[in-house]
Formats: structure tokens, sequence, C-alpha cells
């Protein structure tokens, strides 16, 4: 297995909403920073200077790649999603744009239309097994995969960088649904202990 | 409950991830047609009991259009590709022919 | 035919129901006949049915692939309701309705039409408005339907949860007089008249051909045979585009499979029929006691008679949330049927570019409740070649006109 | 009498005495019991009454076949109706009350319906009730409803909660038998990951109960052993009280986890429904005894011969003292012989066979029990208890040699395998003659999404009844299992057995061979909807001669037990009366669950917050603060309205217009779609999406734009913006965004794939608040920063502009007629912004308006509203919207379905404003009539409403509506109908109401 660079900007502004009720640990993201990319993944004069610009390397189909304060997911073959602090986004945003104005791109913020939850614990690959259509086994979902799907009846998308630990992008208008529901499915007593 | 392997994620993607989309490789007959052409078009979708080409978005997950070559009364899929083509890729055609000789799907065979 | 009667029953039991008749006979195919029908569901036997009745064709046989109403006039929710918003349906779905009140007195066969109630709930602000129009439309079609509050709904139906914090039932179109009937019972008490009346039905008899003779048909290949005849209906539901294909024309249909489920039966807890389309899901208590319950239809065509179990998890859902107590009972089967869809989601009855062929299709999702409205309609078209005022607009050169008859617009689902 | 055996059986803790209450009474039995097993050893037989003729009946199974034992179990919260007696366990506190009775189960009125039964055969009501017509619903119905249902409907909201979970397996191993134990070792062994699920509550099936040894050890130990290594497998998992109940297409099993059912403790979810995808279903699923059909097989005391030795062997019951046996094959001999050592007595063993057992017999005959072969039951005696059998020849007519006293008979038909799920998703079955079975035809097995075969069966499941056998079959298909799925090579032995010879079953369709009608009407097929087979009978006479004809004329098999008892014995009925062979009558539909599954665990976690999604704004909180009145559209929530204490609803909604329109409100718009639309290619895309031309929008301008179906009916409108020399920012309706997000992307991938387009919305990252009327501007200044006078940011242009400290983008459009500014700014900001607004508002009394002000103030501009004016049959010039259709362009999404004839008719219904002559409002939905009927007799309409309210600007009704030619007749008075057939009359006037010229909105 290849090994999987772990970010620390999921570190900061976590606010832990689960409690001693639940058997994983929840935490919903602030000042998590999103930049959609669209572009041609094909191009890779294009992606060599993105590399450069923002110093991360291309995530290859369904991978996420991570730095110490920004990760970069595969989100569909011409689009990719950025991460960084919030405080960063307009900087990045700009580099961004610069880099790819010649090209038939788009990049915009939408740090604000989507909310970041994570899960930690023994037990998060069976949790979000109850609530997504997917095989979450470690040979299935891996480590530094991005996985989109849905949760229950949002769309959301999913990764794991360590194991034990979840993260998980849903939109912001759903964001209490998602945020009772991942509460209620790890409730003390609802352990599936398979996987 | 179906499953396909959506051609651009790679993943198997559960029906609940998908959205179906009805006939492939359709032609579009816009202004300047025929009421015959545009009816056919627009109406007069395929129907097979057997080999079916139709389309499916990966609607929760990339959010790509692909078609699929699928029989209608047993499930079987025969192959998934891109939508933005003309004709099924002959590799898929060829598996068909294997598996349901003599098979006809609107110009295809 | 011996008539049916608590009499005939009580002779019958004093020497062990030995004298009962077959309902129906199953001859071998003529060579020919005057009219056939291919498809032995609700609406081919009531064609038959009516010819006879109305026209005095009897020469007539019903070709069925497999056992008679085993289609989905054997697999549907028997909801019966005639409150359609565009004129053509409501007429359609009335007619039917109004035959319906007396089919089993016409037919000496109960097929226990029960005209409990329907009530399709508003649950938005938008529903409320579409009935509301439905409502009105309804009082110019004679058709009797009323728009009710909660508290009516509440009163008909105790165990609908009307403030529920999600949806809370804002009102009700309510149609006093539409209900269910025992669904297999109407092709049996058809198909008995049928027999009754000299006409031939075929079980296991699959139309495999079409045979035509410049652009006019004369007759049909079968697995039993070739047999000749002057006229067709095909009346085959989810097969219509098979059938079309065989005779060398093309249908705005597509077939996809409808499912439904029973729970286990419990004593009567619910009087009326309720439709609660903004969840997507519809229930009813059979005479038997199982909740009857229908729900969305697949995406994708399909001839299998399975269906995806996304659906039933939605429909279950939304049903749990509107009758709280169901929560509890367990379903006890589920299956799906085939359901042919037209462009529009409305039928077709018409005439087809083949001369003397004629199709009655497209009743998807709901036309068991037009059975007899359907085959008096299509017995008109068959005998006279011409459409009659019911079927007229439903002909299939309207997706081309552009003139739709388009029920979803009322916030409605066809059920 | 039955009664607990001193060495109180297998599964029993003897030492957890448990108390339970069963119709009011308290009983014991022990940690362990089922309730069946607990009830038999308190000496209780009569547990529940048949669904029609109400016949008195006790338990006739030990497992989820069981059709008579069903009770009303728990209370309130938890109470559930139709619960098998034989498969739940008990615990301390459970309440169970027995079902389909009144007033008692010992006395029951409606027991009538067995006395009067010769009147009432199969389908009798289909004969009956016919005339007079008016009394099918007020007396027949009525009286036939009375009868329905077996249990009671909950009264209460469930108490417990459920959950799913998706699971991606090898194999899944239904079963948990000796075939399912070893299949699940032998694969499990090789590394792929497997999940092995038994329905009861202990593993090992009857081998425990029937075999003697294996791998030269007590069943039950090789049974813990396998069980321990299995235990240990990291890529296997074990679980118990799971029943798999359904299997689709593609390898889609459903698993129904029973979690809190035997525990007194309800915490946590009750069940667990997993939906699994499996390469491989394997079905190890046994076999099921078929009770033998003679008089009065019904009776309480009347069990299967496998369910007398469950009922001994594992809970150390006796079902009574004496016991009758009759078979037609070795297996029940098992059943006597343990009886018999236990102590008990059994009067004979009858075998219907005419040259009797094998090896079974002969060790039943040295241990004493008297044998007959080529003898049967003709009827049994007694009502509510077994009091003793008639005995007769087997091949003929039922004439009594002798009658046998005893309370119990153990009957045994021979074997079912239990091939349901084998045949969900299509697999094929054939009649195996030599075993009287209906087999999985291997050669026709279901098929997944690659066409190749998906389920198997294993043992009993496959009509293999031999131990040796079997464990041969596991273990083979075992090591090829792991083969396939790319498992590491091993070696797996097949487990040493011994077999006993035994002799074939012969069919015992009915007893005796040539039964007399008098007993066929006493001899049940189905036990619990009552058909027996004379019914069966009746229905081939009259022509019900298809399986599927049958099992609806007679409901055979149609009960909860799903004919898993009644199924093969009535369609060998059917055979024999239609005279022809059972492989041809065929079995009916196999259909899922296999067992029933409850509802709730379908619906799963949705329920109560988690039911469906609400989507929020991001002012969303504010608005639940100061009592917005919700409306859903769509899954968001919006305000309606903001009541105010002691308001009606209309006095809010007049409220909030008349501020704005005199001053200055401020709407949350942030559902309202936002698609940016971009690249090279964007304005040519937007010009086919878009009815008018959109490519030669100035950067910095809005425009009003029209989408169509390809069938040409309007489906979307909403004002464009130009950002860039490639960007294009959309609007859409609330509901519009997601849709026409997919609409895009739909012509984009689909069809024009070739244009360089990038479309993404941006709905959630953005909150949006319109700030309408005539103080708008000077609210607007008061925060400060931009300037935003007419010169500036005229009507239907944007800036991006920072007001009061916000980085926000401003457009001039207005929805209202007057004055007015939406302001976007960052979501996460939104509240923040929306409270400034509010505080620079406040000396202007600004307030918050809802969609219904809103949707009153377009009307009075004549606005046009998609989902009101629009309802999927409406073309942009029904709404006098010719304007916004570009002649100019080739193509546009819907313009060819425009040349459609029907489409072309000047006669279309279009859009108008209606007044009502008296200023009230009219009837919403009504419909104008003209003169006359339609060819179908209904009454003839020329028009209808679409929007109507109480203009609280004009004070008075007003309205919007489709009318034929309506635009010129203007001025013309028409008639409403309401629903009582009272007219009301409106004239036709322009829709516009409220400043014709636009001057309130542009300056
Ligand atoms: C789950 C479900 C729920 C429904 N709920 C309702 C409801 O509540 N209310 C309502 O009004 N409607 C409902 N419907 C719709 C209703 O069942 C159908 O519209 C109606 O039964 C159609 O009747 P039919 O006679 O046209 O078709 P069918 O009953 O399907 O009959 C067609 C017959 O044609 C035969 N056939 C096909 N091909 C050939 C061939 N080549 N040769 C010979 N015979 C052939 C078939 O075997 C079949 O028997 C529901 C449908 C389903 C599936
Ligand atoms: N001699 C005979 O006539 C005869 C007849 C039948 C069985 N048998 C004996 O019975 C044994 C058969 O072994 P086997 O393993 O094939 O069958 P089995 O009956 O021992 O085991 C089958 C197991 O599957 C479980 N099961 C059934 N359906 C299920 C479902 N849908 N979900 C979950 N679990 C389910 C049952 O509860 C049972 O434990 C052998 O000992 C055999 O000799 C003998
Ligand atoms: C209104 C209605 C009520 C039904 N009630 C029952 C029932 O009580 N028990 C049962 O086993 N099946 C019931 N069914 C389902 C049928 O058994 C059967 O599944 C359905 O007719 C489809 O046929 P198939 O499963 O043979 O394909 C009912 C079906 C309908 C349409
Ligand atoms: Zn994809």
């Amino acid at each position: 297995m290849t090994k999987v660079a772990v970010s620390k900007m999921f570190n900061h502004s976590k606010i832990q909403i689960s409690d001693e009720t639940n058997y994983l640990k929840v935490f919903q993201h602030t000042d998590v920073g999103m930049i959609t990319l669209r572009l041609d993944l094909e191009n890779q004069v294009l992606k060599r200077k993105l590399r450069h610009a923002l110093g991360i390397s291309m995530p290859s189909v369904r991978q996420i790649e991570a730095t110490t304060d920004a990760l970069l997911a595969w989100m569909s073959p011409d689009e990719l999603l950025y991460f960084c602090m919030k405080s960063e986004v307009v900087n990045r945003l700009n580099l961004v744009k610069e880099t790819m104005t010649s090209y038939h791109s788009l990049s915009l913020d939408v740090s604000d239309a989507r909310v970041v939850f994570s899960l930690e614990g023994g037990k998060v690959r069976e949790v979000i097994a109850k609530l997504a259509p997917i095989d979450t086994a470690i040979n299935s979902l891996e480590l530094g995969e991005i996985r989109r799907t849905r949760l229950s009846q949002v769309t959301a998308a999913i990764w794991l960088t360590e194991e034990n630990r979840a993260t998980i992008i849903c939109f912001r208008s759903v964001e209490k649904y998602l945020r009772d529901l991942l509460l209620i499915s790890c409730k003390k007593g609802s352990e599936v202990g398979v996987c | 409950m179906l499953i396909f392997e959506c051609p651009y994620c790679g993943v198997l993607a559960d029906e609940t991830d998908l959205a179906a989309g009805g006939e492939a490789h359709l032609k579009r007959f816009g202004p300047g047609s025929s009421d015959d052409e545009f009816e056919a078009y627009l109406f007069n979708r395929e129907n097979p009991k057997g080999v079916h080409f139709e389309r499916w978005r990966h609607i929760n997950g990339c959010g790509k259009w692909f078609n699929a070559a699928r029989c209608t009364v047993t499930m079987e899929v025969f192959g998934t590709y891109p939508a933005q083509t003309l004709e099924p890729p002959t590799e898929i055609m060829n598996n068909i022919s294997v598996k349901r000789p003599g098979w006809k799907w609107k110009e295809f065979s | 035919m011996k008539k049916y009667s608590a009499f005939a029953v009580a002779r019958e039991a004093l020497r062990d129901h030995l004298g009962w008749e077959r309902a129906w006979c199953s001859p071998e195919p003529q060579k020919k006949y005057n009219v056939i029908i291919i498809g032995a569901g609700g609406h081919g036997l009531a064609t038959a049915y009516y010819l006879g009745k109305n026209y005095g064709i009897t020469n007539v046989a019903i070709l069925e692939k497999g056992w008679l109403g085993g289609g989905n006039t054997g697999r549907n929710t028997t909801i019966i309701r005639s409150n359609y918003l565009q004129d053509p349906s409501a007429a359609i779905y009335e007619k039917a309705r109004s035959l319906y009140e007396n089919l089993s007195q016409d037919l000496n066969y109960n097929i226990m039409f029960s005209p409990r109630g329907v009530m399709m709930l508003a649950q938005t602000q938008h529903e409320i408005r579409g009935y509301e129009r439905t409502a009105h439309a309804n009082a110019l079609q004679g058709v009797s339907t009323e728009f009710i509050s909660p508290q009516k709904v509440k009163k008909l139906c105790p165990i609908i949860n009307i403030d529920g914090p999600r949806y809370p039932v804002l009102g009700a179109l309510w149609q006093p007089r539409g209900g269910t009937a025992r669904h297999d019972a109407v092709a049996w008490g058809y198909a008995r008249a049928c027999s009754d009346m000299g006409m031939h039905i075929i079980q296991q008899c699959e139309v495999t051909g079409v045979n035509t003779i410049d652009g006019k048909v004369v007759g049909v290949e079968t697995t039993k045979g070739a047999i000749a005849c002057k006229k067709i209906g095909i009346v085959v539901a989810g097969h219509s585009g098979v059938l079309a294909d065989m005779a060398g024309f093309r249908l705005p249909i597509e077939s996809v499979a409808l499912q439904a489920l029973v729970s286990e039966p419990i004593k009567p807890c619910m009087d009326v029929v309720v439709m609660a389309n903004t969840v997507h899901g519809y229930m009813s208590q059979s005479d038997k006691g199982e909740m009857v319950i229908g729900g969305g239809a697949d995406g994708y065509n399909n001839y299998s008679q399975r269906g995806s179990f996304h659906h039933v998890e939605e429909t279950v859902r939304a049903l749990v949330e509107t009758f709280p107590i169901i929560s509890r009972l367990k379903m006890l089967r589920w299956w799906g049927g085939i359901v042919d869809m037209t462009g529009d989601r409305s039928p077709i009855i018409s005439k087809t570019p083949v001369k003397n062929i004629f199709i009655n299709c497209g009743w998807g999702t709901g036309g068991f409740k037009a059975i007899p409205g359907s085959g008096w309609a299509m017995a008109e078209l068959i005998a006279k070649g011409e459409p009659g005022p019911l079927a007229e607009d439903f002909r299939v050169t309207r997706f081309r006109e552009g003139q739709f008859i388009d029920e979803s617009v009322a916030a409605g689902v066809a059920h | 009498m039955s009664r607990r055996f001193s060495n109180k059986g297998r599964l029993i803790q003897a030492d957890k005495p448990i108390k339970f209450h069963f119709n009011g009474v308290q009983f014991t039995g022990y940690q362990g019991d089922t309730l069946a097993s607990a009830l038999l050893a308190n000496g209780k037989l009569l547990l529940g009454r048949s669904f029609k003729y109400h016949r008195p009946r006790g338990v006739v199974s030990s497992g989820p076949e069981e059709p008579n034992f069903l009770v009303n179990l728990g209370k309130d919260n938890f109470f559930e109706p139709n619960q098998r007696g034989t498969m739940t366990n008990i615990f301390e506190g459970l309440t169970a009350t027995s079902q389909n009775h009144f007033p008692s189960l010992e006395f029951d009125f409606g027991e009538i319906n067995s006395w009067l039964a010769r009147f009432l055969p199969a389908g009798f009501y289909y004969k009956m009730f016919i005339h007079p017509r008016p009394f099918w619903k007020y007396i027949y119905e009525p009286l036939i409803r009375m009868s329905a249902g077996l249990g009671q409907a909950p009264k209460e909201k469930d108490g417990s909660t459920y959950e799913h979970f998706h699971a991606f397996y090898d194999v899944v191993v239904v079963g948990g038998g000796i075939a399912g134990l070893q299949t699940a070792l032998v694969a499990g062994r090789s590394g792929i990951k497997v999940l092995l699920i038994e329905q009861h509550a202990s593993w090992g099936g009857r081998a425990q109960i029937d075999e003697d040894e294996i791998d030269d050890a007590p069943v039950n130990s090789w049974v813990n052993k396998v069980l321990e290594e299995l235990a240990a497998m990291q890529n296997v998992s074990l679980r118990t009280r799971m029943t798999g109940v359904g299997v689709y297409d593609h390898g889609y099993f459903l698993g129904y986890e029973q979690l809190s059912d035997h525990k007194a403790n309800k915490d946590g979810p009750r069940h667990r429904l997993w939906k699994i995808r499996s390469q491989l279903i394997v079905c190890c699923t046994g076999a099921i005894e078929r009770p033998v059909s003679f008089a009065g097989n019904d009776i309480p005391g009347v069990l299967l011969a496998s369910a007398v030795r469950d009922y001994a062997i594992n809970f150390g019951v006796s079902v009574g003292q004496k016991t009758v046996v009759i078979t037609n094959n070795d297996d029940a001999y098992k059943t006597a012989i343990f009886l018999k050592e236990s102590g008990l007595e059994v009067p004979v063993i009858l075998d219907a066979r005419e040259h009797g057992g094998g090896e079974a017999a002969a060790r039943a005959r040295a241990i004493g029990i008297r044998v007959e072969n080529g003898k049967v039951i003709s009827r049994v005696i007694g009502r509510k208890r077994v009091r003793g059998v008639n005995v007769c020849l087997s091949s003929g007519e039922g004439e009594t040699i002798e009658r046998i006293g005893c309370d119990t008979v153990a009957m045994s038909g021979g074997w079912s395998p239990v091939v349901h799920l084998w045949s969900h998703c299509g697999g094929k079955l054939e009649w195996n003659d030599e075993s009287s079975m209906f087999c999985p035809d291997k050669s026709r097995p279901p098929t997944n999404e690659n066409g190749e075969s998906f389920v198997e069966t294993v043992g009993a499941a496959s009509g293999n009844t031999q131990f040796n056998e079997i464990v041969k079959e596991a273990t083979e298909l075992g090591l090829s299992i792991g083969r396939k799925f790319g498992g590491k090579q091993i070696r797996s032995d097949v487990p040493k057995v011994k077999q006993h010879v035994e002799k074939p079953v012969e069919p015992l369709w009915f007893t005796p061979r040539r039964a007399k009608r008098k007993l066929r009407n006493k001899t049940f097929l189905d036990f619990q909807n009552d058909v027996k087979i004379s019914d069966v009978e009746l229905a081939a006479r009259e022509g019900f001669e298809s399986v599927e004809h049958l099992k609806r004329y007679t409901t055979l098999g149609m009960a909860t037990d799903q004919g898993k008892l009644s199924n093969i014995n009535g369609l060998a009925v059917l055979a024999n009366a239609l005279d022809s062979p059972i492989s041809k009558v065929g079995t009916t539909t196999f259909r899922p669950p296999y067992t029933p599954v409850s509802m709730g665990s379908i619906a799963g976690s949705a329920r109560d917050s988690v039911f469906q999604p609400v989507r929020m704004s991001p002012i969303h909180s504010w608005h639940v603060e100061h009592d917005a009145v919700f409306e859903p559209v769509g899954f968001w929530r919006r305000p309606f309205c903001f009541a105010k204490k002691g308001e009606t609803i209309e006095q809010v909604v007049n409220r909030e217009i008349l501020q704005t329109r005199s001053s200055v409100g401020i709407l949350d718009a942030s559902t309202l779609g936002k698609l940016i639309v971009s690249g090279p290619d964007a304005g040519k895309f937007l010009d086919l999406v878009y009815t008018n031309v959109m490519s030669n929008l100035a950067i910095g301008k809005c425009r009003y734009g029209l989408m169509c179906s390809e069938n040409g009916f309007l489906i979307d409108d909403g004002v464009v913006a130009r950002i860039d020399e490639n960007t294009f920012l959309c609007h859409t309706t609330t509901g519009g965004a997601e849709r026409i997000h997919s609409h895009m992307e739909e012509w984009l991938q689909t069809e024009w794939w070739d244009l360089q387009v990038f479309v993404q919305n941006i709905t959630e990252q953005y909150a949006q608040i319109a700030v309408v009327g005539p103080n708008s501007r000077k609210l607007l200044n008061k925060l400060g920063g931009t300037d935003i006078s007419k010169e500036a940011l005229g009507f239907m242009e944007w800036t991006d502009a920072s007001l009061g400290g916000f980085q926000t983008r401003i457009f001039r459009i207005s929805f209202s007629g007057e004055l007015s500014f939406e302001i976007s700014v960052h979501a996460s900001v939104g509240l923040d912004f929306w409270n400034a607004l509010l505080d620079a508002g406040s000396e202007y009394g600004v307030m918050p308006y809802g969609t219904e002000a809103l949707h009153v103030m377009r009307a009075e501009k004549g606005f046009i509203m998609i989902g009101d004016e629009t309802d999927g049959t409406i073309i942009p010039q029904d709404l006098n919207l010719n304007w916004a259709i570009s002649k100019k362009k080739n193509d546009f999404i819907g313009k060819r379905a425009h040349e459609r004839i029907f489409m072309r008719n000047p006669d279309r219904w279009k859009l108008v404003g209606l007044e009502t002559l008296d200023g009230t409002v009219l009837p919403d939905g009504s419909y104008a009539v003209g003169a006359g009927r339609n060819r179908n007799g209904q009454k003839h309409t020329i028009g209808r409403v679409t929007s109507t309210y109480f203009s609280p600007t004009l004070n008075r009704g007003i309205a919007m509506g489709l009318v034929e030619n309506g635009p010129d007749r203007v001025g013309e008075v028409i008639k409403f109908e309401k629903i009582s057939g009272e007219i009301v009359e409106a004239t036709i006037v322009d829709p516009v109401f409220y400043d014709k010229s636009g001057s309130k909105q542009n300056v």
C-alpha cells in the first residue's frame, strides 16, 4: 500500500459534536476553505503548472493528495476540489486563476457551500457503511481515496487518510440532517461489529 | 437492484448513486426536421425485450453521464462506456454477439 | 351458464359443490375469428365483453400467453377513482367507475367493488392548489369530489398522523365513491361472461407474429399455430412495444417495473384509500386485512416483474411517517409488474398504421380503475373502426401533434 | 398433557427461569425457550384460531413456517401483531395474547363459520352477495370486513429504532446447519470474505437433533469446534437471529437481523436491515417438513414429526404422553424412537408405504414400537385436543380398521427444500420424482450482472437429505468457491459421518389414497387460511387450472407462512384433480421476503429529525427565532410569512406587503438557484438553453430568460447576469437549481459535448437577500461603501460591491415592481448581513416578508411564477412571452416542438388578468365555463385561474388566468364556476395590475 500523506489542516477548528452516548467521536470543522477547479484533467501541461503553483501533487482518479496545509481531491474527470485554511482562499484562488487563465477552466470559492465533518474511532468504516451504499472495507475504500456517494438521503464525499479517521463533506443546507444522522448512526448499543 | 461500473470513476456504483436516463444514442431532430422525425426522436423510444443501450448518470458520484448495454430481461450488463460517443465500442458489441447471437438494436447489431 | 347466487351456493352445498360448471371454457383455437383480442388482462377481456354486449360481435378469441388476469390486472393495488384533472381522463375514468358500480350485477360475479372513498393528501401549498383545481374541474366534469379539511381527513382515517412535523396534512382531495375492487374477480368475472357469450379464451397461447397483407391485418402466429382474423385488438400492457414491433409500427411506450407489497393481515383499522403523493406512497386495507401498499416505478426498461429495492424503502419510509402504527407491522410479500408508460403518462386507445389493428395500452401505473370504461371505448373503436367520444383524445397521433393529456400537472401521480 | 423432561433440553438454561404472560395468565419458562415451547411445557395446546373458520388450533411446527400460533406481542409502543410463537424467545415480562377470536380463545363465536363451512367453500363470496346491490356496501362488505385480519392493529407510534447496514462479501452463506457451517468453513479457510447467517438463535440446524456423529464426535461438539474455527477467521462474519429474506438482481441480498426482540431491555436498534452485495449466495437453508393430509389434521396436538422431536430434544418438552406417528419416510421414525426411549408411549407408527421403512423401522420395532405398513389415519378424533385416531388402509377409501387412543399425532409427509432464495431472482426448479421434491434446477440458476449464476444451494436445500452426501456437497462447494474468488489453495477433508440406510420416501398427497369426500372436506392443506382438499378440487372443477389461479381462488399459500407447509401438498392435489403430473402444474412464484420483515426496518433510521433532509438557508435560524411560518418547497423550508402574536395569516401577509410597498422589506432569497456557466462556448450554449438570446448580453447587465424542455414546455425562468466574457450567472427558481443544473449537464454531456462549457452549481455558497421598496436605496446607503445610485447601478445591472463592510454582489432586479436590490454575500456571513440590513432599516420600519407576500406582489405586477402559471403543459407563447422567444436563432431546446400543430393553434388559452365584478377573490383553481357541453357531456370550459390573491395594495381581489383568446377579449366578463355550482363573474383585464409603466422599479 502506498504511503498516504496526512494533512494537519483538519486538526484546527474542530468542534466535537458527539458525546459519551456515541461510540465514535464526531467533529464538525469550521474554517475550512474549499475551491472548486474545473479543467481538463487530461491536460498534463496545465496539471504541471497547477502542481507548481499550489505545491501539491495532482491526484489521479479517485485519489486525494495532501500536504501539511492543503488537500487536493479528484472529483470527476474535469473537477478537483482544493482544501486549505479558509483565510488562504482568496490568495490561492487568485493563484489558481492566474495559472489557469489561458485555458478553458473555472475556479470558484465553495467554502461556504459545503460543510465538513469527521469521524474518529475504531469503527468509522462501519458507521459509514450504515449510511452509504459502498464497500468501506480497506481494500475497496483505500486510504487516500475519496468516494463520492450518498449518506442516506444526501450526496456526500468521504475519505480516510489514516485508519480510524474519516472526513466527510456535504452541502451546507443539509448540515443539520447529516449531523443528526451521523450521531444516530454511532449511538452506543448499535455497534455492528463486522465489516 | 442494479450496479454499474462508472467508466469515469472506475467504481461499482449502486443504483441509488445513479439516475436512469433512458435510451442512449438518440439522434436529435431539431428545427427543420419533419413531424415524423421529431415524433420518433422524442417519443418512440426503443423498448426492446432483450439487449438495450441506455444512459445513466453517476449523480451522487462524479456527475457524469455514461451509457450501458444491458439485457432488459435478465439485467445482464454487457458493458459501460462514456456517453460522448456516437456508437457503442466494438468490444462491447462483440461481447453482446457472443452472449446474444443475432442481437440487433437500432442500426447496431 | 348457471347463475351465481346465495341460493345456488346453498343448493350446491348440499351436494358437495359437485354441480358447479367451469367458470370459462378452455377450447382449442379455431382457424379463424372475426376479432382477435391479444392479451387476457382486464382491458382485453372487457373489450371482448363489450364487443359482445354492445355490438353483438361474439366470434371473438382472446389470446393469452400465460394465465388470464396474470398480468398487471392480477398484481395491482386496485385503487379505483376518477378524480382526474383533464377532461378526457375524467370522462373515461368516470365512465369506468360508474360501470364498476353495477359490474357485479352486470356480470353476475361479485367483483367486490368497494366505494369506500379515496383521499389524496395535500401536504404542501402547491398540492393544495393542485387539488383545488382538480376539485373545480371535477365539478364541471360530473365527477363528485371535494377538498376536505385536515380534521375531516383525521375523522375518515384515524390512523393518519395529520400533524407530522415534516409534512403536516393540509387537506385532501376526497372522492367518496372511489375505492377498490377485487382485482382477480374483475378478470374472472369478465372471462366468465365472455365465455358465456361463446367467445374463446385461449390461455397459454402466445402471439409470436402478426400477419398483414397490403398494410392490412389477416391474422396472427401463435404458439398454438396460425389464426386468421379480420380485426385485432392489441391489449397487452407491458408488452405493447413487443407486439407493435411484430406488427411493424412503433409506440411511444416504455416498459418499466412498478412494485407493490402487502403487510400481514390485521384487524380492520383503515376504511378509506389514502394516497400521499408528496412522500410517494399509497395504502389501503384489503377485505382480508392486509395493508396494500404501492410505490414508485423504476426509471429503467425492464421486463422482469422484479423491481429495485430502494423504491420499496422510499415508499415504506414515507408511509411509516404518515401512518406511524404500521412501523411494527411486517411486510408479507412484495412483487412487481411491467407497466407501459407513454410520453405523457396517459393511455392510448387508437387506430394504428396497420389497417384493422387497434391498440389499447399505456395505462401504466393506473389502468385497473379504467378497465370497464376502456373496454367500452375499445369495443366501440374495434366495432366501428373509428373512435367514439371516449377514445378520440387518446389517439396515438397526439404526440406528433403536441396535444398531450398530462395528469401530472395537478401535483398528482397516476395510480 | 405435555410436560417438561427432567433433563430440560439442549437449548434451555434450567437455572434461569423466566416469567411471562399469555392471555393474562402468568407462566414460567426458561431462558432459551420459545413462547411455543414454554407454553407447551405448561400444558397449553390450544394457542390460536384459524382465519376463516375460527377453528381451534395448536402449534404445528417449531420454526418460521408456523401458520397457527401467531400472537399479539407486547404492549403500547412495543405492541406487535402476528408474531410467530415458534420464533419468539421468551424474556422476563413478555406479554402475549392469542388472536382472531371473540370473546375468548377457548370460546369463540367465530367458530360458527366452521359449522357453516359447507356453505363457505373456496371463492363463495364471488358467487354471493350480488343482490340486492345496496346490501353489498351496507351489509355484506361490513360483515366480510369484520372478519378480516388476524392480529390487532397497533395503536401507538413505534417505540423502537431501526437501522440499515451496507455490506459486501464474496460469499454469503445462508443457514447455519451442517451444510452452511461446512461450506462457510471450507470457503473461509481460503481467506475470501464470507458472511454466515442463521435465522435461529443457535447454530447447527437439524443435524444435532437428527444425526449421531460427525468426525467421530457428537454433532454438537463438531458444531462448536467449527464455530470456534470460524470465529477466529478475520475474513468471516457470523450472525445469528439473522434471516436471509430476499435475493435481487445483480447480487443484491437482504438480511434481516433481529437484535432485541428476544430481550427485555429494548435499548439500541430493534432490527438491522443488511443490504448486501455478494458475488455468490449459498443457500444452506435446509428443508421444511410437509404435513400429511388426513381428516382432522388441524386439530391441536397434530404436529410435524420433526417439531415434536425439536420440542423434545431442544426444549425438553413432550407435546403429549401418547404419540401416534404417521409417515411416508424414514426420518419420522427418529421422533418415535426418541419419545419411546424417553419413556413416553408411542402406540403405533403408521407408515403409509406398503413396504415400510428401512433401518429406522427395524430399530423402532427393536425397542418395542408397533409399526404398521400401508396404513394411515383416516381421521383424528377430538376438537380442541387430539383424543385418538382412526386407522385405515393407505390404499383404501378410509374404512376404519382400528381406533387408537392418543393425545398427539406426529406427521411427516416428506420434506420440501427451502428454495425460496434460489427462486427469488429467477432460479428454476425441477420436480424430482424419487425424492418427491421440487429441487433447484442447477442448469437454470439465477444470473447476475455478468450473466453468471450467483446463487447456489447445498444440503437439504438442494434436495439432499443424506447426511454423507450433504457434507460432501458442502466441502466440494466450499473448495470451489475459494478457488473461484481467488482464495488460497487449501485442503479440506470431507467430515466422516455415519449414514443410515433409508428407504425412499413415497408420495402421500392425501390419506387414504381414495379418501371419501366427507374426509376430504375435513382435510386441511393451508392451516391459517383454512383451505381444504375439497376447495382445491372445487377450483379445478371450475377451471382454475393454473396453479396461480388456484392460489388466488382458494387463497392457498397466501397466508403469513406463504404456503411453506401447504403449497406442495396443494399443488399435488391440483395435479391429481387435473390428472396431470406435478412437474407440469409447477409452483407459484416465490417472492421476497422469505419471512415477514418489519416495516420499521425497511424505513431504517429515517424517522423524526432524519426522516428526510430539511434544507435550510443560512438565515434559517433567524426565521425560526422570529416565528416564521414555514412552507416546504422541495426539501427546503422557506418562511411563508412572519407571524406576530394575535395576527391572522392574512393580516400578516397584508402587513408585509404594505410595509414593503410603502417603505422597505427584505426577503431571504437564498434558495434561488445560482448556476455559473463558463467557458468559451458559454454564450452559444445558453442561446440553446434559453428561448431568448443570451450571448449578446453585455458584461455587467442582467436579462430575464426562459427555458423550455425539448417538448416545448416552459420549465424554468430567471435572471441571467453576465459576469465576464466567458462567464454567466444563471438564476433559477428554488426548485430549479438541481433540476436545471442536471438539465444543462445532460445536454452538455450527451448532445453538445464538443462545446467548451463548465456548469457549476453555487447556490449554497451564497446567502441572497432582496431589499425591496421605495426606501431600499436609502437603507443600503446607510450601510454605505458603494455608489448605488440609478446612474451608477441602473435597473437590470449588477456590480460587485462592498456594503457596510460586507463583500457583496448587487443585482438590480425586481420581482415586486418596486425599487429593489438583490444582494448576495457568502453564506457564512449571510445572517450577519441580514442583521445589518435590519439594523440599518429600522428607521424605515424594515421587516422581513415571506413567500406569500412575494407571490402577491409579483401577481400585482403580472409576473408569472413557474409552478403557478405553468404546470408542465404551458408554452411561453401561452403567457404572452413571445418577446422572450428569439426569432433569430436557428435552434434552441423546445423550438422544434413549438412548431407542432397544436402548439401553433391560435385558440390556446392565453394569460390575462382577471377582476371579479364585486372585488372578491376568485376561487383558486376555478374554471371559466362557456356555453354547452363537450362530446363527453362535460361542461365546456374556456379558461382557468392560475393565481388569485387579495391585493392589499389595490384592496381587492386580483387574479391571473389562462383564457381562450384571452388577450383579444380584454373587457369581456366571463363566468367562473365554484364547486358548489355558484357563478362568479370576472372581467378580463391586463395582467399588470400595479404600476403598469414600471416607473417604480426603474428609479
Ligand atoms: C404494482 C402495480 C400497482 C398498480 N396499482 C394500480 C392501482 O392502484 N389502480 C389502478 O387503476 N391501476 C393500477 N395499476 C395499473 C394496472 O394494473 C394496469 O394498468 C392494468 O391492470 C392493465 O391491464 P391490462 O389488461 O391492460 O394489462 P394486463 O393485465 O397486464 O394484461 C395484458 C395481458 O397480455 C398478455 N400478453 C402479453 N404479450 C402477449 C402475447 N404476445 N400474446 C398473448 N398475450 C400476451 C399478458 O400475459 C397479460 O396477461 C398498477 C400496476 C402495478 C404493476
Ligand atoms: N432424512 C431426511 O429425510 C431428512 C430431511 C431433511 C433434513 N434432514 C437432515 O437435516 C440436515 C440438513 O442439513 P442442512 O444444513 O442442509 O439443513 P438444516 O435444516 O440443518 O439447516 C438449515 C439452517 O438454515 C436456517 N435457515 C433456513 N432459511 C434461512 C434463511 N432464510 N435465513 C437464515 N437462516 C435460514 C435454518 O434455521 C437452519 O438452521 C441433515 O442432518 C439431514 O440429514 C434429513
Ligand atoms: C390487492 C392485492 C392483495 C394481495 N394480498 C396478498 C395476500 O394477502 N397474501 C399474499 O400472499 N399475496 C397477496 N398478494 C400478492 C400476490 O400473492 C402476488 O404476489 C401478486 O398477485 C403478483 O403475482 P406474482 O407474485 O405471482 O408474480 C396480493 C396482491 C394484490 C394485488
Ligand atoms: Zn462516476
